[in-house]
């Protein structure tokens, strides 16, 4: 069925307003497109890591979602879905709930590629059907910016601040999508908001009603660790795709496939000087970095076309 | 039996005392007895000597330490005489039973002064004849019956029978092989 | 009639567990309490539960899966033991604040570190502050028993509260005993269906569960959980009583033992209360007056009772198979002392750390308490308060 | 079995007999309640006229705060509205503006 965002909006909206996330921030945006994924009929149960998502989309009394939603710690997200899964099985099996339900575990880059790393892992070797979907801007918000590793080589955090001499984050940026897709697991994919958001609907589609585990990795901007200004959020995503500093792609049981290749693959400079993280790679000596940074970036696309090519 | 009866199992790791401890266990609680088996554990792999305990007696026991001073100790392995003492803090009025080819005061010398009643019984030996391997648990179990006197041996028997064919249900030539071994351990152990 | 077996404590421990037929178990291999997933996980290969095995990586996500297993609405059980508890930390007070009443078998161990894999009570000691209700067992008989009654405590709607239900590592855990097991039917009647008024599965409405909570709601919610802490001892007496009627066998909140005219008693945890009940008949034999009190239940702590009973001693020691490294006592001393500072003329106490990562506790060891208490109360010097039975000088 | 004070109910004089155990919710989107509109220093306005329901605005808003309704957008929940102007930001028609709030 062809993707028709007039209808897609037509569903009843999963996630209220009213919660406490920043104004402009991507996270509720990456929810929203995967909660819209769900079939109205189907119910839904959600997790979330401990993060900026999780504190200001459930602070007592207010939860910002319709569906029922649980919250234990940062790092267990994918324990803790698993948990409401199997207790799923067993109950469907025993003839005690008849609805169908759909299991969702969100975390933010901390709560996935760092401390819920393991448990991430182990859900996903379990095969539990389950989506977890990993909300990805690139450094510990809720805590006040600090780095990850998940932020990219010589980005400004506060734990990897950019000093006279040390320019920024000294490592990369680990590349979560392919670990997890390591896990041969049914359904992988990478995306973020680019225009009508059909990119995201699909993959958040096929992850949800693929049977067995299945990973989304959506690169969700944060205004405030970024250092952009609230309204560019769709600016910074979309040069993030054209530039191919985040390429969107899928892993179908194991097949690897792009699903978007820019026509005129920008300069990695035209993502970088929107964002006040880089500012100071733009300082005069420090070409280099930007360099750098465009090295590996056409190194890892011309790596990834190669795999879905093949 | 008026007491409580206490057995120290020596053994290397891997070996069975242990399996053979709960056996023993087994073989008393079916008829009627109450029974501790617990083996000694710490971090040994296999090879290592090990330990385990037994206290069978006709009422509850509360105590839940090791056993220092056994009425009886059985040795899987002759080979930890010289490694572990094993006799320490054996009853005078209790036995000793020893799994080996020789005769008991061959062994003696190497019990450190040890007086009291030394039994031995070639359970290797049965059990290769009997079962085909060396598995000689059931010979083992067979002597220390016989030697302590724990279980009456008729009833003993019977039991032993039918815990065979339960487990083993589809194998009958084993249970035959084992009711062999544990009729010839009671027979040929040797310093009763 | 119930059914005359012999078992471990292990055993007795995932029979309980296949009788009750819980919806999901998470579960990571600890020593000494890895029988109980390996037991079970045969139960579920071979169709005699309805379980969900969940096989996670660590402790820290067993725990997060029970919980969310039993937010669904099911019943979730786990065991472990020592590091494995001290990994599930963090999810046990989250367990007891959303208020799911888990069900986790706890075969004590010593905490690391150094690494040791025997018995001591470090392990469930150092979590008794997480808001669970803690029951140990002396034997197998006890730990069956504790587990068949767990669920009944910890789901009452007036508790609400995780269970931890804690037994010797090795001690008993490995230990083959004589034990009465009920009736299969027995088991499912007593334990019952679980009925939670809201879950996440529930079809009438969603549920929202672990939310951020700010100041001017965290303190009655923690309330909440005293009060429920404060319930549960009446739960378990009633609890005790229905179970007395099936099994013939009768829990209180602790054991007395000898202590109708005792003047010297000891306090005890587990199964060292069996090996000091025989150091008691022995020294009943030859005249003395002493007794002891095994304390069955710690979370909810016993205040009032306990205090009552020790009321009519001269001297008591409080045994502690955990130190709490306070400088001043362990765990179990310091709760007792304070329940006995209500009392008019409350004894003379000392405590005793003892049989530290599976130090044995011989009868002579517990012998050698008691001619310490005797000492005492003939001299009327109390000496030391803080002691270690049998540490080497 | 314990009573619950619905989310719309619930405040700081809310005791610990009538206050949810574990801080559950046994509803959903009470969020909704929460007034996150005086977060704004800036404000988006709707043109109506200018608009053709494409629809861009509506998934990139990160408040649920564009209500559709028979296929079309309608005016702004400004209850909920921070005033982040991604929706200013994609519109191609000029239906939405963005300025600073008066307040």
């Amino acid at each position: 069925m062809a993707y028709n965002l007039k209808e897609e909006l037509a569903k009843p909206e999963r996630l209220s307003g009213g919660h406490r996330m920043c104004a402009g921030c991507g996270a509720p945006v990456a929810v929203r497109g995967v909660l819209r994924a769900l079939e109205p009929e189907d119910k839904a149960v959600i997790g979330s890591a401990t993060g900026c998502l999780e504190v200001s989309t459930f602070l007592y009394p207010y939860t910002a979602w319709q569906d029922s939603f649980i919250h234990t710690a940062f790092e267990n997200a994918g324990a803790t879905i698993s948990g409401v899964e199997a207790c799923y099985k067993v109950l469907k099996k025993k003839g005690k709930i008849d609805d169908t339900y759909k299991f969702i575990a969100f975390g933010g880059d901390g709560g996935t590629y760092d401390i819920g790393f393991q448990s991430l892992s182990g859900a996903m070797e379990r095969g539990h059907d389950m989506v977890y979907v990993c909300y990805d801007n690139e450094a510990y918000m809720n805590t006040g910016i600090q780095r990850s590793s998940s932020t990219p080589k010589f980005a400004d955090a506060t734990t990897s601040p950019a000093g006279s001499v040390v320019p920024g984050k000294p490592q990369n940026k680990k590349n979560l999508t392919e670990v997890i897709a390591a896990h041969n697991i049914p359904y992988v994919a990478q995306t973020t908001f680019i225009s009508s958001m059909k990119d995201l609907h699909e993959k958040a589609h096929k992850a949800l009603y693929t049977p067995g585990a299945a990973f989304l990795n959506v690169l969700a901007p944060c205004p405030r660790g970024w250092r952009y200004s609230p309204e560019e959020l769709m600016e910074i995503c979309k040069l993030a795709v054209e530039t191919c500093v985040w390429p969107l792609y899928e892993v179908i049981e194991g097949k690897w496939v792009l699903t978007y290749q820019p026509k005129n693959k920008l300069p990695v400079e035209d993502y970088l000087k929107k964002q006040g993280r880089f500012s100071h790679l733009f300082r005069k000596g420090n070409e280099w970095m930007i360099a750098d940074i465009q090295k590996s970036v056409d190194q890892k696309w011309e790596a990834l076309r190669t795999r879905c090519q093949g | 039996m008026q007491k409580m009866v206490e057995i120290r199992w020596h053994g290397r790791g891997g070996q069975g005392a242990k399996t053979a401890s709960l056996l023993l266990a087994e073989a008393a609680f079916n008829t009627g007895k109450f029974v501790q088996g617990f083996p000694e554990y710490g971090p040994e792999r296999m090879g290592a000597p090990i330990t385990a305990y037994n206290r069978i007696s006709d009422e509850r026991c509360t105590v839940h330490s090791n056993i220092y001073e056994p009425d009886y100790v059985v040795v899987v392995d002759a080979t930890l005489l010289a490694a572990v003492d094993v006799t320490r803090g054996l009853k005078q009025d209790g036995a000793i039973i020893i799994n080996s080819e020789k005769l008991p005061e061959e062994l003696r010398p190497m019990l450190k002064g040890y007086t009291g009643k030394l039994c031995t019984i070639d359970a290797d030996k049965i059990s290769e004849e009997e079962l085909g391997r060396n598995f000689p648990n059931t010979p083992m179990l067979g002597a220390v019956v016989k030697v302590s006197n724990l279980i009456p041996e008729t009833e003993f028997i019977a039991d032993m029978e039918s815990s065979f064919k339960h487990k083993f249900a589809s194998k009958p030539q084993v249970v035959t092989g084992n009711m062999n071994a544990l009729a010839r351990s009671m027979k040929e152990v040797l310093g009763l | 009639m119930s059914i005359r077996e012999r078992l471990s404590g292990n055993e007795a421990v995932a029979f309980a567990m296949k009788q009750i037929n819980p919806d999901v178990m998470g579960a990571f291999p600890i020593t000494p309490s890895t029988e109980i997933p390996q037991y079970f996980s045969q139960y579920v290969a071979n169709g005699q539960v309805d379980t969900e095995f969940v096989a996670v990586e660590s402790e820290h996500s067993a725990m997060s899966c029970c919980i969310g297993a039993q937010a669904a609405g099911g019943r979730a059980v786990t065991a472990t033991s020592s590091c494995g508890l001290a990994l599930m930390w963090e999810m046990l007070y989250v367990a007891a604040s959303c208020r799911l009443p888990i069900t986790l078998a706890c075969i004590n161990r010593a905490l690391t570190g150094p690494i040791n894999i025997n018995n001591d009570h470090s392990d469930s000691m150092g979590a008794r502050d997480a808001g669970w209700i803690q029951l140990y067992a002396e034997n197998n008989q006890e730990a069956y028993d504790n587990f068949c009654m767990a669920m009944r405590i910890g789901e009452h709607p007036e508790v609400r509260l995780p269970v931890m239900t804690c037994q010797d590592g090795f001690i008993t855990s490995h230990a083959i005993e004589n034990i009465e097991l009920l009736e299969d039917e027995k088991v499912k009647k007593f334990v019952g269906p679980y009925t939670p008024e809201h879950y996440l599965l529930k079809k009438d409405n969603p549920l929202a569960v672990g939310p951020y909570d700010i100041a001017a709601y965290y303190m009655e919610h923690k309330y909440q959980q005293a009060v429920a802490m404060k319930n549960a001892k009446q739960v378990i007496l009633d609890v005790a009583d229905e179970f007395e009627k099936i099994s013939g066998r009768y829990y209180g909140l602790f054991e007395k033992y000898q202590m109708a005219d005792a003047e010297q008693a000891i306090v005890i945890i587990g199964s060292s209360a069996g090996t000091a009940k025989a150091a008691v008949n022995e020294l009943r034999a030859q005249g003395e007056k002493v007794g002891l009190i095994k304390l069955r239940v710690f979370r909810p702590f016993p205040r009032e009772e306990l205090a009552a009973a020790l009321s009519t001693v001269k001297v008591v020691a409080v045994m502690d198979k955990a130190d709490s490294f306070s400088a001043c006592g362990g765990p179990v001393f310091a709760e007792t002392r304070s329940a006995c500072y209500s009392l008019a003329a409350p004894p003379r106490m000392i405590n005793f750390v003892y049989g530290l990562g599976g130090r044995d506790v011989r009868v002579e060891d517990i012998k050698s308490v008691y001619e310490e208490l005797k000492q005492i109360q003939l001299s009327g010097n109390t000496g030391e308060i803080y002691r270690y039975l049998g540490v080497r000088e | 079995m314990s009573r619950y004070t619905p989310a719309a109910k619930v405040n700081e004089q809310i005791t610990w007999k009538d206050i949810a155990p574990g801080g559950e919710v046994y509803e959903g989107g009470t969020s909704a309640l929460v007034n996150t509109g005086d977060w704004r220093t800036m404000i988006p306005a709707f043109i109506a006229e200018n608009c053709k329901h494409c629809m861009l605005c509506v998934p990139v808003c990160p408040d649920s705060s564009i209500p559709v309704k028979d296929g079309k957008r309608l005016d702004f929940d400004f209850m909920h509205c921070k005033g982040c102007g991604i929706c200013w930001k994609v519109c191609r028609f000029e239906a939405i503006t963005f300025g600073k709030e008066a307040k």
